[in-house]
């Protein structure tokens, strides 16, 4: 099948596009926030990395006559009540927290996403057990799903993420769900049908990167409340077993403490602040460059 | 004092004042006081009930509803003559029948406390005013086995019966309940017809607030007159608040450290000495209990007539490596159990690992909440395990169940013949000091062989504001306020 | 001009880097309709926008003047705007389903501008919607007053939305291509009721439509703009007659019509970005003829090249038989 | 409609039973996989071997699993929801007197949410890009991020034992005197409503922003009306539909008990009922409290799905 | 005719079943459409919105399940075909839809999207010869090959018709339906893409079903048109005849309502205006669908479903008043 091609050649587009795609990542760090987000974020898991090295004290260095030292030159953030260094449990609380983040949403994420998507794609008696299902969780409490799981397996870092993901699968179930049946209507994929495409093709190729933007936004939500659900199992003395910190666990001991040492919960406090605002404007900038027309926009801003 | 008028506190008003509120830090599970054995359900009871003898401040046996009673040649029969002008919160006269079915319900439903009991042949009553306990060996602990504590109140069989005991508990005590509030609040009223005297407040309210920070603040804003709902860290803040009374005596609770002996090596007597010398007491102590708590070797506090002088276990790190040598256990992963709901062992835990981690011991603390807690101690699932024992007056009670072979707690399988030989003879010696001379060798070898690692006995912590006149905090935790005022 | 509703002279309105509006004049005087044709993007709504005060300055940043009852509309204030806006004028735009509130009422849609503006009661404000559904040729009116957007077909709602415009009496009516968005036959209904309505009430009409046809239909006086300038004006049968500029050419002649089936012109490419005006003539780059140097180098004039008809093109006082030609030669 | 009224409401019913033996067969799955024998619990540390085996019997949990399954569920659908295990109370009587409690917080707690969300996500979004968008972002951003034990530690420091202004703790019924219930009620609500409120700040922002592209906006800024009316009339009203949805999830969590909060204020809650029944595998309670909870959950839902018919005719028609 | 039509379609039925306000309704979205689709002529479908056009494209590409009637591709039927007879049925039958935007995906290159039918159909082998191919198809429909790396919002709307054209012909199909296909564009744009699809036509010997609304575009592009109303055949006819003398008054309506290219004919001329809306498909009238904003219609129209009556070679119209449709004034 040969033919000429068409005579006239169309000129340029109205949006002037570069011919040579700037990559993501560099995308990414032309806006300032998503980049102030991504430091504190390397910051965090360059500590949940190398923390205990960095730590200049052990995180169980208990010291009870140095009890509950204001921050000085010697104790940055100043100790605990048991005389260990807030700074360096802080440190290394960084890999617990994210830890319990990434596992957890990751859990949610890749159940939830996978059993939404099914759901709304094939719909039919699937949907209506799928989504039924996540109704019978999502109707539980959360914390007490959380109490139930942690009594079940015993506490600890392992269940807690386990439970934490299982509260928030039926919400990326949810979430997913309601994108697939929006996106399985447009025409585009109407498109793909007609050309004989599979099932699994366009679910692959189609509704999941289109679906991506309120999934990126929720996990990013979604992260920022495991850290603190890691906190408040913490609380009820279900999350991360002593004498290992987590940032939940420091502010929970730190309770006691509200008026008479405010650094035990102000700097665990303010790691947790800083890394959930931090995956929010991650998750945004990370949404923004997947999405094409978004990153036209970012294209052209940054000029060529 | 900030002057805002915040009303009562929840307790009801009358002509002759407000009720006392006290805060304690949770809920009664149920108020009957031979079917409950939660320390918040006593707290009330406390003031609802009363037993035969009771406890004084020395923790001696005093009379109660028995004005005195005396005990036969052999000692197998003891006679108790009831005081004549008892009635119940409903009107009903307190008799003889009364106390025989109180005890008899214990015994025949097998109810928690029967082992108290184990002696008991026969409860008879002659006439109303008298009652007869026949024991089958000398029992010289009866007194505080039916005094200790209100688990064995004298209740009214007709309250049993219709069931309603459990939430409208009807006793002979100070105070007569009034009404629950379900998650938040128990109210008392005066009993006016108290045997004892009548009390000086029209009533007292129980508040449930588990948390301390909260409990306290509303201590200070003067919504809460008492409270034991206080983190011991801030004993020191609160002590120079003046605004605040804090009282605080050496209690015979102890907290104390059980090595699971049917696991290896904890089997080996060395390790366990081991443990035992390893251990920083003065450290656990000031950061469980912030130093309201006094380091012990021993179970009993230097307070009591109990007391034995001990003091092998000193810090020594390199007799503790000495010994885990020689046991040949080296590298040793330890699971310490611990319960979230005495977070005190938590925290002891944390100190401790650090201290094992010094001779080999890596400890990996498990904190369970208190149910499976228990299972896994009833199942003998732990390496070692933290807890304490409370409200404690006769050695045979915690020594007797903790150590001997038989002891329905011996939850670490300690089994030393010489130890039962000598428990099961302070159990029917009458000599008092030939029974405490029994104790004193028995208790030594106790924690020579490192049955129990002993770590301290805590202190009862309480506040009240400086209004409240008359209450005195006691060392059996026993919370009474049959006796205080309001000042003007 | 004495008698122009809407007079706007002189009219630019940019966004940051982007020129959308260059320049542009016309007016339209009382009972007769201003057509505005031009490509997607070519600006023309964004030209009745600015010259009406509708669009958010910041960002845009307009300039010119656009007079309505000796009012200057450009930089007025947000409260004398809103005096004008509704009442002086009435707006109809180019999707029925998108343009109406879907949780209001149709009655409540319709009786907002008279409350506002005309002081009516409620119950007045009823009684006047009433007569204008009536107006509109919406069978059964009553009835349709408690009926939401969406109970509506897609001619009802343009017709509701015609209602809403001339719910104050309005002086001038900008109708943004109030009809693409419909059926051939509602078309039809649409174009025939606006000319009905203008003969009963006399208002200016600017007609903004990309379907030449339409614009035929409707119009007296015709501007077709691109790339945000005016390229050419002229009375309606002057501009199908005697089309001068090589846009309106390729316009007339790029649209099948009933009964030739001669081959379609077709004009290469896409119309300029905004972003990035050519320096010179704004159609140099799809013109097929390019007969002048400065073509590409200077922008030329909008001159006036008989009565009442302007072109913007350096090219254009050449003879419209060249241009034809020219594009007759481009086809495929 | 009244037609597709009922038989939208028949439906739902239909769903709400389904998901309710659903959460029942899970509940009561969990509650006995949970290790933890309530009998101990109530035994505490020191009892006998009889006395164990006694209360067991007496108290049938020495029955087979599925038996106890099939009486729990067969009582259940007649309202008897059991009796609790620790204190003999039926669960239906313990469930209603805390259901005062959890009720009055939850909707004292979205009524400070929506204080703080409607002005500030409207405020926010109505600004966009501006200073001030970004300092209510920021303030949003941290009242998610802030556990909400500490947060309300925080407050009864402050407003209790610094200020005095108001009591730390307590319950007073609104019926007894409101004004005690209003000043006992605050500190918990606005430690609730201040992480509820920031959520629904972004999802209120987000909404409006949406609404205020769509072109029935420019109509009606095209007619001239006041600004006001553009926003209370044309903006709000459309941007409810999605607001409704989260405000809707919220108040489901709250009502599901909010455990922590209620242990701080030591507010005798729902939550704070399950917390202790499950410390004391208190099962018949467990399981009523969250049969109670799902009941109001997906009662929320329903409620939402009808407000959505309210706020936007479009959604009555399917 | 010697040889069996490409496509033949015959008594084609589609209903919906929807719920409404009031219970369950039935949607007559198709009624009984018959029609032939020859090898390499284009049909043009016509009728205003919701007559069920795009209901038969996608029956005919087996979007839809058509509730009655069957479909024949080269004699065969391929009504229920399900498979690997389907994928080939969709190979051979392609489509391109009304919005080009929508119907790529925004996430991918509109190269991807070219390439998807090479991938599906195992065509064109290995990436770098698909990438050839697209290169190819790109050509074809006249875009650069460096556009293949854009993305869909990056191209214009001409632009991105071209893409979907492009991707149409890359499992070199034998039909290839247009719904709607260029009534988004500009006027401009739209001559483009229309002179490109004859010119595609010619060249490859494709067979074209054009669905449009506007008839100046169907004169333009189709040897025959066909025009639907509310589900219902109302005219099949020879493009010439049609336009000429219209057999059925509904065609005429819709003629009438085109606006004419001269502005003083426009405004002088007698229009046919069809009154008020089209009825609902979920109850449409009895006998003729079209009687209520019909200007002919008499009593018995509502009686019976009109037969076609045959009006010349190739030309039915149905209806029963076909001799008294005026001739429309030129
Ligand atoms: N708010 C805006 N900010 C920036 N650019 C805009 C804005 N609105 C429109 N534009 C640009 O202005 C140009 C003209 O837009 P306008 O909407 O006036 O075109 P139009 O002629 O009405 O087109 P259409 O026929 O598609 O309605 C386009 O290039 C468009 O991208
Ligand atoms: N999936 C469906 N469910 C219910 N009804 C449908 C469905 N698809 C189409 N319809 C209805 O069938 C009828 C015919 O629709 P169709 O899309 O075929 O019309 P069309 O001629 O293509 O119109 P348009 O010009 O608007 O594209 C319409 O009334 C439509 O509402
Ligand atoms: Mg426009
Ligand atoms: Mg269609």
């Amino acid at each position: 099948m040969t033919t000429t091609p068409a005579a006239t050649p169309p000129s340029e587009p109205r949006a002037p596009v570069t011919d040579t795609r700037i990559s993501a990542l560099r995308l990414v760090f032309r806006n300032k926030v998503t980049v102030a987000g991504t430091v504190v974020l390397a910051v965090v898991v360059f500590a949940a990395a190398f923390g205990p090295l960095l730590a200049p004290y052990g995180i169980n260095d208990v010291d009870v006559p140095n009890a509950l030292q204001p921050p000085s030159g010697q104790h940055w953030f100043g100790t605990d009540e048991l005389g260990r260094d807030v700074f360096s449990r802080v440190l290394v609380s960084a890999r617990v927290s994210i830890l319990v983040g990434l596992v957890s949403v990751g859990f949610a994420l890749l159940v939830g996403v996978t059993l939404g998507l099914l759901a709304g794609f094939y719909g039919k008696w699937l949907d209506t057990v799928v989504m039924r299902a996540a109704d019978v969780l999502f109707a539980f409490p959360v914390l007490l799903l959380a109490l139930a799981i942690v009594a079940v397996l015993g506490p600890g870092l392992t269940t807690a993420m386990i439970a934490i993901g299982v509260v928030y699968t039926p919400i990326f179930a949810r979430v997913t769900r309601a994108s697939t049946l929006a996106v399985r209507e447009e025409p585009f994929v109407k498109a793909s049908i007609s050309i004989g495409a599979s099932s699994s093709l366009i679910l692959r190729r189609h509704i999941l990167p289109n679906i991506t933007g309120p999934i990126i936004v929720q996990t990013s939500l979604s992260l920022a409340f495991a850290i603190l659900s890691e906190a408040a199992l913490s609380f009820l003395g279900l999350g991360v077993q002593p004498p290992d910190p987590s940032w939940g666990r420091m502010l929970y001991v730190a309770k006691d403490f509200l008026s008479d040492a405010w650094w035990m919960s102000f700097f665990p406090g303010a790691a947790i602040f800083l890394t959930v605002l931090a995956f929010n404007l991650v998750g945004d900038g990370l949404r923004d460059v997947l999405d094409p027309r978004q990153r036209t926009a970012i294209e052209a801003r940054s000029g060529r | 004092q900030e002057g805002v008028d915040l009303g009562d506190g929840g307790g009801g008003d009358s002509e002759n004042g407000r009720n006392l509120v006290a805060a304690i830090a949770g809920e009664p599970d149920q108020l009957d006081p031979h079917n409950t054995s939660a320390y918040f359900s006593f707290q009330v009871l406390e003031n609802v009930y009363d037993t035969l003898v009771a406890p004084d401040e020395n923790l001696e046996m005093q009379p109660a509803l028995a004005e005195s009673w005396e005990t036969s040649d052999d000692q197998l029969t003891w006679t108790f003559t009831l005081r004549d002008d008892v009635t119940f919160h409903d009107g009903s006269e307190f008799t003889s029948e009364d106390v025989a079915y109180s005890f008899n319900r214990i015994i025949d439903e097998e109810l928690g406390n029967a082992y108290r009991f184990g002696a008991v042949e026969s409860i008879e009553t002659p006439d109303e005013q008298t009652v007869v306990i026949k024991v089958s060996s000398p029992s010289p602990n009866l007194l505080s086995s039916i005094g200790g504590f209100k688990g064995m109140a004298i209740v009214s069989a007709e309250n049993v019966e219709s069931g309603d005991i459990q939430d409208t508990p009807i006793g002979t005590g100070p105070f007569a309940f009034d009404s629950y509030t379900t998650g938040d609040s128990i109210s008392l009223t005066a009993n006016e017809d108290y045997w004892g005297g009548a009390p000086e407040i029209p009533g007292v309210t129980f508040r449930f607030i588990s948390e301390g920070t909260t409990a306290l603040a509303d201590l200070t804003a003067g919504q809460v007159d008492w409270t034991d709902s206080i983190p011991a860290q801030q004993v020191t803040s609160l002590e120079s608040n003046p605004d605040v009374e804090v009282g605080m005596v050496p209690s015979n609770d102890y907290w104390y450290l059980a090595p699971n002996q049917a696991s290896a090596p904890y089997d080996d007597v060395r390790v366990r000495q081991a443990i035992a010398y390893a251990i920083d007491r003065d450290a656990i102590t000031q950061a469980a209990s912030f130093g309201n708590a006094t380091t012990n070797q021993l179970a009993i506090p230097e307070s009591s007539s109990w007391y034995t002088e001990y003091s092998e276990y000193s810090l020594d790190l390199e007799r503790a490596q000495q010994l885990m040598d020689d046991a040949g256990a080296s590298d040793l992963a330890m699971e310490l159990m611990v319960t979230t709901q005495y977070p005190e062992t938590v925290t002891a835990a944390e100190v401790i690992a650090d201290n094992l981690s010094q001779i080999g011991i890596t400890v990996d603390i498990r904190t369970l909440d208190f149910a499976t807690w228990l299972d896994e101690q009833a199942n003998g699932n732990f390496d070692m395990l933290m807890l304490g024992w409370l409200g404690n007056i006769d050695p045979d009670d915690f020594y007797y169940n903790q150590h001997h072979s038989e002891g329905s707690s011996n939850a670490q399988g300690y089994s030393n013949p010489e130890v039962d030989q000598l428990l099961d003879e302070a159990r029917t010696e009458t000599d008092v000091a030939a029974r405490q001379g029994l104790y004193d060798q028995a208790a030594t070898q106790i924690a020579d062989d490192g049955s129990y690692i002993y770590l301290y006995n805590p202190d009862v912590i309480q506040a009240w504001s400086p209004a409240l006149e008359g209450y005195e905090p006691r060392s059996d935790r026993a919370i009474r306020f049959a006796d205080v005022s309001f000042a003007e | 001009m004495t008698d122009a509703v809407l007079d706007v002279r002189n009219l630019n309105l940019s966004v940051g880097r982007a020129n959308i509006v260059n320049d542009v004049s016309f007016s339209v005087s009382q009972g007769s309709t201003l057509g505005i044709v031009g490509e997607s993007g070519s600006g023309k709504s964004m030209t009745v926008l600015g010259a009406t005060g509708l669009v958010d300055s910041p960002p845009a940043v307009v300039t010119g003047t656009s007079t309505i009852d000796g009012a200057n509309l450009v930089g007025l204030s947000r409260a004398k705007l809103q005096k004008i806006h509704g009442r002086r004028i009435g707006f109809i735009f180019q999707d029925p389903s998108t343009s109406l509130n879907p949780v209001l009422t149709i009655e409540r849609q319709l009786t907002e501008g008279p409350e506002t503006h005309l002081g009516m009661t409620r119950r007045a404000a009823k009684r006047k919607a009433l007569d204008l559904l009536e107006a509109v040729g919406i069978p059964d009116p009553g009835s349709r007053l408690g009926a939401y957007p969406h109970q509506l077909s897609g001619g009802m709602k343009q017709r509701v939305m015609i209602a809403v415009a001339l719910a104050c009496d309005p002086a001038l009516l900008i109708a943004d291509e109030p009809t693409t968005a419909l059926d051939v036959t509602t078309q039809s209904q649409i174009m025939a009721l606006v000319r009905s309505l203008q003969e009963r009430v006399g208002m200016a009409v600017v007609w903004i439509s990309h379907d030449l046809g339409v614009i035929s239909g409707v119009a007296e006086e015709v501007v077709v703009l691109y790339g945000g300038q005016v390229v050419e004006q002229a009375g309606i049968l002057e501009l199908f007659r005697n089309p001068l500029h090589p846009y309106t050419q390729g316009l007339l002649q790029a649209r099948p019509t009933l009964g030739s089936t001669a081959e379609l012109v077709v004009i290469p490419g896409s119309p300029p970005d905004p972003k990035h005006l050519p320096e010179g003539c704004v159609f140099f780059d799809r013109c097929p003829l390019r007969l002048d140097p400065r073509c590409e180098t200077e922008r030329p004039p909008l001159a006036a090249v008989g009565a009442d008809h302007l072109v913007r093109s350096f090219c254009a006082t050449s003879g419209s038989d060249r241009i034809s030609n020219a594009w007759e030669a481009s086809r495929v | 409609m009244n037609r597709t009224l009922l038989y939208f409401l028949l439906r739902r019913l239909g769903h709400t039973a389904l998901v309710l033996v659903g959460v029942m067969v899970v509940v009561f799955t969990l509650v006995h996989l949970v290790p933890g024998d309530p009998v101990r619990v109530a035994l505490g540390t020191r009892y006998t071997e009889e006395s164990y085996n006694a209360l067991r019997a007496a108290s049938g949990l020495d029955q087979p699993l599925l038996v106890q399954f099939f009486s729990y569920v067969g009582n259940a659908i007649t309202g008897n929801l059991g009796v609790s295990f620790r204190n003999g109370d039926p669960v239906t009587q313990v469930l209603l007197a805390r259901l005062p409690a959890t009720l009055s917080l939850a909707i004292a707690g979205m009524v400070v949410a929506l204080l703080i969300a409607v002005p500030l996500g409207l405020y926010a979004a109505l600004n966009e890009g501006k200073t001030s968008d970004g300092i209510i972002r920021a303030v949003s951003q941290f009242g998610v991020s802030v556990p909400d034990f500490w947060m309300g530690l925080l407050l009864i420091i402050l407003f209790s034992s610094v200020l005095g202004w108001l009591p730390p703790s307590g319950y007073v019924p609104l019926t007894e005197d409101p004004l005690g219930w209003l000043s006992r009620v605050t500190l918990p609500a606005v430690t609730v409503g201040l992480v509820a409120g920031s959520i629904m700040t972004r999802y209120i922002r987000a909404a409006v922003l949406d609404v205020m592209g769509a072109s029935y906006i420019r109509t009606a800024r095209s007619k001239g009306l006041k600004r006001n009316v553009v926003i209370g009339r044309h903006i709000v009203r459309n941007a409810l539909v999605p607001v409704l949805t989260i405000g809707g999830i919220q108040m489901a969590t709250m009502l599901g008990g909010l455990i922590v909060v209620e242990v701080v204020f030591a507010w005798p809650g729902l939550g704070r009922l399950v917390f202790d029944a499950v410390a004391a595998r208190d099962y018949a309670v467990i399981q009523g409290a969250v049969l109670l909870i799902a009941a109001m959950f997906l009662l929320i839902n329903l409620i939402v799905d009808l407000l959505y018919a309210v706020a936007d005719p479009r959604i009555r028609v399917s | 005719m010697s040889d069996t039509p490409l496509l033949s379609v015959q008594d084609l039925q589609v209903h919906f079943s929807v719920s409404t306000p009031t219970g369950r309704g039935t949607v007559h979205a198709v009624e009984n459409i018959s029609f032939d689709l020859r090898r390499g002529e284009t049909l043009g479908l016509v009728g205003e919105s919701g007559s069920g056009k795009s209901t038969i494209a996608n029956a005919l590409m087996r979007l839809e399940t058509p509730t009655a009637g069957k479909l024949l591709l080269d004699g065969k039927d391929v009504t229920r075909v399900k498979g690997r007879e389907l994928k080939e049925l969709r190979r051979r039958i392609a489509m391109v839809f009304q919005d080009p935007f929508s119907a790529l995906n925004p996430r991918q290159t509109v190269g991807a999207s070219v390439a998807e039918p090479l991938v599906v159909h195992g065509l064109a082998g290995a990436a770098s010869s698909r990438r050839a191919r697209v290169n190819e198809l790109f050509g074809l429909v006249g875009l650069p090959e460096r556009f293949a790396d854009r993305y869909p919002h990056e191209l214009s709307g001409g632009q991105r018709q071209r893409v979907c054209i492009a991707r149409a012909l890359a499992g070199e199909p034998d039909i290839i339906i247009l719904d709607e296909a260029t009534a988004s564009l500009d006027v401009s744009v739209q001559a483009q893409i229309m002179n490109l699809l004859k010119r595609l036509q010619a060249d490859l010997g494709l067979t074209h079903l054009f669905v449009a609304h506007d008839l100046a575009a169907v004169e333009y592009m189709s040897h025959r048109v066909l025009v639907m109303y509310l589900g219902r055949l109302m005219e099949l006819s020879p493009k010439v005849e049609l336009y000429r003398a219209p057999g059925h008054p509904y065609t005429q309506a819709l003629l009438s309502a085109i606006p004419l290219a001269d502005p003083l004919q426009e405004r002088n001329r007698e229009r046919t205006l069809l009154q008020g809306d089209v009825p609902s498909p979920l109850n449409p009238p009895s006998g003729c669908v079209f009687r209520t904003r019909c200007p002919l219609a008499i009593s018995e129209c509502a009686d019976v479903v009109p037969e076609p009556v045959v009006l010349g070679e190739d030309h039915v119209a149905a209806c029963i008043r076909t001799a008294e449709v005026p001739l429309l004034n030129r």
